[in-house]
């Protein structure tokens, strides 16, 4: 299992790739679910220039562990990997990669959504965007 | 006797600090360390809480050496996490 | 729209990048949802030593192009890639990715798997497994 | 008149030929393809067919030019698609 949080730049795909050639077992795994977020240029229908993502540190990294053991064993999987950003972001910068590895896709899928909904929801995370009308602290988040 | 308190997002630039501690701790819950900290009698519904890296609620005890913790409903959040 | 059926080996990852890169605008989507399906080198206990997968030149394409146009509409997809490999196959090689683009993550969740199901009930593809019992035609698969 | 037919996976196997074209076709139904390249009296239930690239039925009419396949379920078919 890797959980990171960083405050610089990277690339999901290659940091997977790189991930699953070093930690999986060939054949063992059949299914691989793979959640990408990455920062927009837009929200509510406002431009959004970039954003600051700020984390505690020390509990974000205990709270996405929990998350992520919590879905291993709930969904039977083979490994997980998630990584996220904090600090200045720019549109188009991934913030967070969810990987997911099971047997059987049912499983991959299921444990990388809730991965999601739960990081989401209770991993400590906040967002200042700069919009063209200022900046402004986001207390809320798009559903789903 | 001592408490480290930290604030986080518009909570830590709304009272212009990230972190302090409170040098003359004598016991007491976590309601009690946002009324030293804050001046507010009360932690609003909306202010979250942890104590030592883990969510906690306004009548969680806080002891000597503890760290306490308040920020804003985490980036997806719509009240207070399970 | 990327739809393509393969006879020779792929990196799924490199091939997602690359196509994002290329086609996706930077700053206009948030989610992006891949599902990689990897071969395993064991099924109902059996080890599996080598599959062949047949397909139905034309139709699988043509099956594959529909259900992703579905998709896209159904969830409001900015883009979505499916490659998917047919011939000789070895335990540990790709099978399978289906990446979706969308605004959110409810989206780009539902329709990537809702991309996999139809692709595994209704595109062209048949499987015949090597194993240690012998050759044999697969003709169902893993739930879910 | 002439029918291009079309055997995939086990069909293709056990009937010895992926491939035929039917010269003296005269009009009828897929049912009516099957029985004369299989020899069996009716299309089975799990055999799936295709006319032109599309799923089709035992009684869908073939016309001169008209490619029709003959298939198993797919790999994860659990009877015939929708």
């Amino acid at each position: 299992m890797m959980i990171e949080v960083r405050d610089t730049g990277f690339d999901p795909w290659s940091e997977v790739a790189a991930y699953q050639q070093a930690v999986l077992g060939v054949g063992q795994f059949g299914a691989t679910a793979v959640f990408i977020g990455t920062m927009r240029d837009f929200n509510d229908d406002d431009r959004v220039a970039a954003m600051y993502l700020e984390h505690y540190p020390g509990m974000t990294e205990r709270a996405l562990e929990r998350i992520a053991d919590e879905h291993v064993h709930a969904h039977d999987l083979l490994d997980v990997c998630v990584v996220h950003r904090v600090g200045d972001i720019t549109p188009g910068e991934p913030i967070v990669v969810v990987a997911a590895w099971a047997a059987h896709r049912r499983e991959a899928f299921a444990a990388c959504r809730g991965i999601m909904e739960d990081l989401k929801s209770k991993a400590p995370f906040w967002k200042r965007e700069e919009r063209a009308s200022g900046s402004r602290w986001v207390e809320h988040n798009t559903p789903g | 006797m001592a408490v480290t308190v930290k604030l986080f997002a518009h909570l830590r630039e709304r009272h212009g600090f990230g972190e302090t501690r409170l040098e003359a701790w004598s016991g007491g819950s976590v309601g009690d360390v946002w009324r030293q900290v804050s001046g507010e009698d009360e932690l609003p519904a909306h202010v979250l809480a942890a104590v030592n890296l883990d969510y906690a609620r306004a009548d969680t005890a806080v002891a000597d050496g503890d760290e306490v913790a308040f920020f804003p409903p985490v980036t997806g959040g719509r009240g207070r996490p399970r």
